[in-house]
């Protein structure tokens, strides 16, 4: 119990009795990802507010390549199936299911941030910098603020790992991942929303 | 008071107990889909900016196509994936209403800046 | 406890006598107790924003004394002592409910309806014959360019009695906001945007605005005059700006391009022109060249003033200080900081900074005996 | 835990002694003393903003005024400003979120105790940031809402506006954490039986209030990021010549801001609606009208946020959707004080300061609400936008409306927290100082913002007939100051004084009046089982009058969260991150790499912690 890897302070019970029977730190997950909704509403806002307004190039016809970044979308797609697929693993005992695609999971989001650190610097030796002009700016403001999440998101992914391979993640702490998985489900349909939206609208 | 105030969940309107979530066999069959779809996104894409006949029939309809495909990818994910489906109702309210606000705050944004800029170009 | 409810009760029943009192003492001024004030419109678009102000004002006042006499009435009525029986628990009604949703919608749709009227009306320029003006917003002063005419001058604006005005507003640096009460209410200006407004005046007068958007240390001191006249009065302003400059040849007489000053203002902050143009000006500068040395003309040559003033009202040049054209004419100085005195002249020259600190003029070390001959200088500048 | 119900006898560890000293409160996780933490803190900002306040009012006392330079003027109404809104008003109602809440919840404490420490520790430290830039003759100076493009590089190349990015968004993370946090308490935290239509009216405009943090901080989040980047970064979000829009600022910005007024108001809407009931001794008439209403002022305030921009000239079928929009808040808002003066109507007053901070609100809150409906209307509004007939506005709803909600709920609860009432006499005279100081402060500057008087001016010239009234506003800022001296006053004397009130001092139908002043440490010894909307009133009615004291009882075999020091130095970690990224080009990036290490450190400390 004293490894409990949650922010909450019930850990002590494994089904709190709360008003509504949902655990808190699920109510609070979610409570915190419909809040994000607004935090990306607006970094989107921006980004399409200021498209086509640059006083100079590279635009994003010029830039942007479709091939790399399906890839990408493709491993934070099956990212999602994956951790999913672990998240069952957890909730019925499987613990060989939930180590395999728990760590497939993980490698997919590594996988991700680095796509998109590639993306970055080739886009860099392109001559687009945050600095160059608005498109530039907003590009990658709204990619980069995903990509902290995605990084967040393997982070917090990794440190489950770590209590599932030491044996701390029996069923009845299931939420343990469960949490992190909606968190990175989140973080993904964000990216179902920029995919198109950046890339497929430029 | 009461003395005996053992605490167990209460309705309230909301599931008390979650239904069980699907299998490994659901999710698998979801993803196949969502890479369809996303398969058929960069489809889209790629003809609309090919020459051709299909291209410039898919031309003026690319966004709305576009919208429309991740809308569907997005709703896959929230409801299988992220439990909405069979999870407690409180949850969809928590992730549907933030979002409806969000997309209200997209939309008029636009709406906004393209009214009040094109208002100004009227008056020039 | 008696004592407190007493003055309680007291004070309850004089307060709205005396905010009603303060009220009608308030607004009862006049335009020359307040010569700045919104509640005497002086032009057809303040008149229409009047209207619906007006409107606004007796619907809230009447809710006012509706629901505040309630209130009042309740408290009085069932104020109670500890040893009272419990009042009967009621917990609602619906038809009240219903009742006192329904009766203020009604009461906003009767400010709605003139208030969407007014808006559309707020926004239609008449048609007709109508006095162009650009207004640029500079930290912390205004220029005004009459385009069809071809003339510049700053903080002070001519315009004609009875005659449309429309005006195309931009900034060459941060947000200001044109407010002038009495004849054209509001609007800020944007940087890369043109905002409009429109008036007509009605009388004859001088009235006084201010920049209403905060931009910054001197926002406080960024106001601008409006002298409104007869249409001779401001054929002779026009014509007397028109003089000012090196000779015009005659076909540029003819009114120019309407959006001249306005021109490329999307792709290039006049912010940026500015710095090109000064030096384009300081080549066409003023006859002064010739001026004996030591006199007010030499010095505004050789001190540097015209890197940033012209005295040439139709220059197009984006200079970075105000047009002194007509200078000596003006009614005050540094955008209503002082009154155009000689003395307040020859101090402004002086030393700006410690007047209005922090303006973009820099002191240039003139002593004040030098300064009271470029004062004088410009007071023939009219 | 709040939520075990059965003790667990034998538990050694969870016999409470009342703890003390510095050490206690740093590591404290019980949401009644970080409610007091928050208080106290917020009630100090407070008075460095109506000092703020005042310094402003004596300049504008006469015209020409040299008392203030305008640079110092400027920094001060700008502080002023940002410091009643995130420093005064929000902490304060956020005392009143932390202490009651799980009080009148029926509850142990909040979801997530530890997280409720660390709200409060980010909140102070994003506060004395804030303040810490007085020092440095740098505090932030471009208004509370910082336009672009005077906030850019170019135009405030001093550290001013830095101080004012980076120390607001400091308090963002603040006010998410706590929403999600009493959101999460609301929803799953309440005693047995209270269904969400039993929840005191508080709790319910409380929880109204959290969907609203949630949903309107990210938003300013994003626009501070924006003009983070600007400054720090070199972007051009809102330089114009580089295609760049303020006006995109002003949009986002107000699509916080409205909200956020909401956010200031429909807790003090929630206080009121608690208090009149037990001094009408009648309970709260049309309770669902009242929970519908703010849900719906909630809702539309997202729709409305233009109306502060009508004078940028959007466009006729823009300016009349926000209009109309703008307008139809009146009629919840109606339907909220109609309610109340119908809680009033039929009962039996007893008059006692917290009554007389009630109806004060109610009837200044009308006026203020009144002039917000003339603004509504935007050709009117280009008269009024930018002068002190908005500054008339929004005192008379922040300070008519939200101080008069929250000194009402000082006195309310007062002998709840410390176990002692504050004296009734200097209570009563407090409040004819302050309403007759409000009055004469911000009552004349309807009229000298009608006559042309424009806001954010450190001065005026003499001859626009301003002189007067602005005279009688700083006379009036005196008795408000003298009005909170006598507050102080009372707080002295009154902490003085043995602590020796009853649990129950008000006939209250609460379930906090259950419990001893002060409650215990685990609040209640057992858990309460609610039946109806006054729960207590209930219990008493049925054992046919009071209740007697109850007794103080040992806890033994209570679960309580243990305390923790994480939380303060996660806090100590967000405030190191955002400094570093403000000083970045000072320290450099591995300044803000060692932060981030040292927050997540401390985190997971934090997660890894037993929990107690
Ligand atoms: C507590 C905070 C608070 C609250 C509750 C409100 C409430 C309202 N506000 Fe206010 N407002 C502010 C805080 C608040 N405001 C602040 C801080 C600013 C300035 C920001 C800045 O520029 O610095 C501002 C500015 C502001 C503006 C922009 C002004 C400008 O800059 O030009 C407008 C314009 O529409 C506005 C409107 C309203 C309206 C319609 C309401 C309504 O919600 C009021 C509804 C209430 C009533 C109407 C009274 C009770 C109702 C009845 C008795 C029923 C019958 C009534 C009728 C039929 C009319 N407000
Ligand atoms: C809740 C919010 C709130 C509150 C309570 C107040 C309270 C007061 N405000 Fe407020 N004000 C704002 C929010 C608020 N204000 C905002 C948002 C702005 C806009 C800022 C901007 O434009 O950016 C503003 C702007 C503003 C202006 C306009 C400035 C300008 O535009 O140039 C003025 C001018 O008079 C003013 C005055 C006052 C006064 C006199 C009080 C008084 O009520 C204050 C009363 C308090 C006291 C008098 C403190 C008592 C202190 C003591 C007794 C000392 C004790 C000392 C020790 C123990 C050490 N305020
Ligand atoms: C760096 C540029 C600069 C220089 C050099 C400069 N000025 Fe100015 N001047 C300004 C600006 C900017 C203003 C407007 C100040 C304000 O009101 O905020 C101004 C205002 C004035 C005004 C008041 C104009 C009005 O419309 O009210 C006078 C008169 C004046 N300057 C005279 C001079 C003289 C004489 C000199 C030389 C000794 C001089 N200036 C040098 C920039 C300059
Ligand atoms: Cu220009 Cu204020
Ligand atoms: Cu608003």
């Amino acid at each position: 119990m004293t490894t409990e890897l949650s922010l909450s302070d019930h850990a002590h019970a494994l089904h709190p009795p709360t008003s509504t029977g949902l655990d808190n730190r699920k109510v609070a997950i979610w409570t915190f990802i419909g809040s994000e909704c607004l935090f990306f509403a607006s970094l989107i806002s921006t980004y399409l507010v200021y498209k086509g307004r640059d006083t100079k190039g590279p635009t994003p016809d010029e830039i942007l390549q479709i091939p790399l970044v399906t890839f990408g979308t493709a491993l934070l797609l099956f990212s999602s199936l994956f951790v999913v697929i672990a998240l069952n693993g957890a909730q019925t005992g499987n613990r060989k299911r939930l180590l395999f695609w728990l760590g497939m999971t993980i490698v997919c989001g590594m996988f991700f941030v680095g796509m998109q650190v590639y993306e970055f610097q080739h886009f860099v030796h392109e001559g687009l910098k945050l600095q160059t002009n608005l498109f530039g700016a907003s590009f990658y403001t709204l990619t980069g603020f995903h990509g902290t999440h995605v990084t967040i998101g393997v982070i917090w992914l990794i440190t489950v790992f770590i209590t599932a391979l030491r044996g701390k993640l029996p069923p009845e702490r299931a939420l343990n991942l469960e949490m992190a998985a909606l968190y990175w489900h989140f973080v993904d349909v964000v990216w179902i929303v920029i995919f198109p939206v950046v890339y497929l609208m430029k | 008071m009461d003395s005996h105030a053992a605490h167990a969940p209460e309705a309230q309107g909301l599931d008390p107990h979650e239904k069980s979530h699907p299998g490994p066999g659901v999710y698998i069959k979801i993803g196949v889909v969502l890479f369809v779809l996303t398969a058929l996104e960069v489809a889209a894409y790629e003809v609309a900016h090919r020459p051709g006949s299909l291209g410039t029939l898919l031309q003026p309809i690319l966004v709305p196509v576009l919208l429309l495909l991740s809308a569907a990818k997005f709703a896959l994910v929230a409801m299988y994936y992220m439990h909405l489906k069979q999870d407690s109702k409180l949850f969809s309210g928590l992730f549907v209403f933030p979002l409806i606000i969000a997309a209200v705050v997209i939309v008029s944004l636009i709406a906004l800046f393209i009214y009040h800029y094109s208002y100004q170009r009227g008056m020039l | 406890m008696a004592f407190w409810a007493r003055a309680f009760h007291t004070a309850r029943r004089v307060a709205p006598v005396l905010l009603i009192a303060l009220a009608m003492a308030a607004c009862g001024g006049t335009s020359a107790e307040f010569p700045q004030s919104t509640l005497h419109p002086k032009s057809d678009l303040t008149s229409t924003i009047d209207g619906v102000f007006m409107t606004t004002v007796w619907w809230a006042l009447l809710v006012f004394v509706l629901v505040e006499g309630a209130l009042l009435y309740v408290i009085f009525r069932y104020r109670g002592r500890p040893d009272d029986r419990e009042p009967s628990q009621v917990h609602g009604n619906t038809l009240l409910e219903i009742v006192w949703t329904a009766i203020p919608a009604l009461i906003l749709a009767m400010i709605a309806v003139p208030t969407v009227r007014a808006i559309f009306d707020t926004y239609e320029v008449p048609a007709g014959d109508a006095l162009e003006v650009e207004v640029i917003g500079h930290q912390w002063w205004w220029e005004f360019r009459y385009p069809q005419y071809g003339v510049t001058t700053a903080n002070e604006l001519h315009v004609p009695v009875g005659r449309t005005v429309t005006m195309k507003m931009t900034t060459v640096d941060v947000l200001h906001s044109f407010w002038l009460p009495q004849l054209a209410a509001k609007r800020d200006v944007f940087p890369n945007r043109i905002t409009t407004i429109w008036f007509r005046a009605d009388s004859a007068g001088y009235y006084s605005g201010q920049c209403a958007e905060f931009c910054g240390l001197q926002h406080a001191r960024m106001a601008f005059h409006v002298a409104a006249g007869t249409p001779e009065e401001f054929d002779a302003f026009i014509t007397g700006l028109r003089r000012t400059g090196t000779p015009v040849p005659a076909d540029t007489t003819a009114p120019s391009s309407p959006s001249s000053a306005m021109a490329g203002i999307t792709t290039t902050t006049l912010a940026a022109q500015a710095q090109a143009d000064t030096a384009a000006a300081r080549d066409s500068a003023p006859a002064a060249a010739q001026a004996p040395a030591g006199s007010g003309a030499e010095l505004f040559r050789t001190r540097g003033c015209a890197a940033c003033h012209t005295l040439d009202a139709t220059s197009k040049a984006k200079m970075v200080g105000p047009n002194l054209a007509n200078i000596g004419s003006r009614r005050y100085i540094a955008a209503g900081t002082l009154l155009n005195t000689d003395e307040n002249l020859a101090r402004w020259i002086q030393d700006p900074q410690s007047i209005k600190p922090g303006v973009i003029m820099q002191s240039m070390g003139l002593t004040l005996e030098q300064a009271r001959s470029v004062a004088a200088y410009l007071r023939t500048h009219k | 835990m709040a939520t075990s119900a059965v003790s667990h006898a034998g538990h050694a560890s969870a016999i409470h002694v009342e703890k003390s000293g510095i050490w206690s409160w740093i590591t404290t996780v019980d949401h009644k003393r970080i409610g007091i933490l928050y208080g106290a803190s917020a009630f100090l900002f407070f008075l460095i903003g109506g000092i703020e306040a005042l310094l402003l009012r004596i300049q504008l006392g006469s015209p020409e005024n040299t008392f203030l330079s305008a640079e110092a003027y400027n920094q001060l109404f700008t502080m002023h400003g940002t410091t009643m809104i995130f420093l005064g008003v929000m902490p304060l109602s956020a005392m009143f979120f932390n202490y009651f809440i799980p009080l009148l919840l029926g509850a142990r404490d909040v979801a997530f105790p530890r997280l409720n420490a660390f709200s409060f520790w980010v909140f102070l430290f994003g506060g004395l940031f804030l303040n810490v830039s007085f020092l440095f003759n740098a505090a932030p100076n471009a208004g509370w809402f910082g336009y672009a493009n005077l906030t850019s590089k170019q135009y405030s190349p001093g550290l001013n506006v830095d101080f004012w990015v980076i120390g607001l968004q400091i308090l963002g993370v603040s006010s998410l954490a706590a929403a999600v946090n009493f959101f999460t308490t609301v929803v799953n935290m309440r005693a047995k039986g209270m269904k969400l239509m039993r929840m005191p009216m508080f709790v319910w405009m409380s929880f109204i209030t959290q969907i609203l943090l949630l949903l309107a901080f990210p938003v300013i989040t994003v626009a501070l990021i924006l003009l983070m980047f600007d400054r720090l970064f070199g972007t051009m979000f809102f330089t114009a010549s580089l295609g760049g829009d303020p006006l995109l600022w002003q949009h986002l910005f107000w699509i916080f801001g409205h909200p956020e007024v909401y956010i200031l108001i429909l807790p003090a809407f929630g206080i009121v609606s608690e208090i009149l009931p037990v001094f009408a001794r009648k309970p709260l008439f049309g309770y669902a009208a009242m929970v519908f209403s703010g849900a719906f002022i909630a809702f539309l305030g997202f729709g409305v946020w233009s109306h502060h921009m009508f004078a940028t000239g959007m466009g006729p079928i823009a300016d009349t959707v926000f209009s109309l929009a703008t307008m139809l808040i009146a009629v919840p808002t109606g339907v909220k004080i109609f309610n109340w003066i119908g809680t009033v109507a039929g009962g039996s007053l007893q008059f006692r300061t917290p009554l007389y901070f009630s109806l004060g609100f109610i009837a200044m809150f009308i006026i203020g609400g009144l002039s917000g409906v003339m603004h509504a209307s935007p050709p009117a509004d280009l008269q009024q936008t930018d002068t002190y007939f908005v500054v008339a506005h929004f005192h008379y709803v922040l300070f008519g409306g939200s101080i008069f909600a929250l000194t009402a709920g000082a006195y309310y609860w007062w002998p709840k927290m410390f176990g002692r009432m504050l004296s009734e006499k200097l209570g009563k005279v407090h409040f004819w100082l302050m309403f007759v100081g409000f009055n004469l402060t911000f009552f004349p500057m309807h009229f000298v913002g009608l006559h042309g008087m424009p806001r954010r001016v450190y001065t005026y010239p003499a001859g626009l007939g301003f002189e007067t009234m602005n005279q009688i506003e700083t006379a009036g800022s005196m008795v408000l100051a003298i009005a909170f001296l006598v507050f102080i006053y009372n707080i002295i004397q009154t902490a003085r004084k043995p602590a020796d009130a009853p649990a129950d001092p008000w006939n209250g139908a609460t379930l906090e009046w259950s419990i001893p002043s002060p409650p215990q440490e685990f609040n209640f010894a057992e858990e309460p089982v609610v039946h109806s909307r006054d729960p207590l009133w209930e219990t008493k009615r049925e054992r046919g009058g009071k209740l007697p004291e109850p007794a103080r009882v040992s806890g033994a075999g209570i679960h309580l969260p243990n305390p923790s020091y994480w939380p303060i130095l996660a806090a100590l970690g967000v405030g190191s991150v955002f400094v570093s990224i403000m000083l970045v080009h000072t320290l450099g990036p591995i300044a803000i790499a060692a932060a981030v290490l040292f927050f997540f450190f401390c985190v997971f400390k934090w997660a890894f912690e037993p929990a107690g």
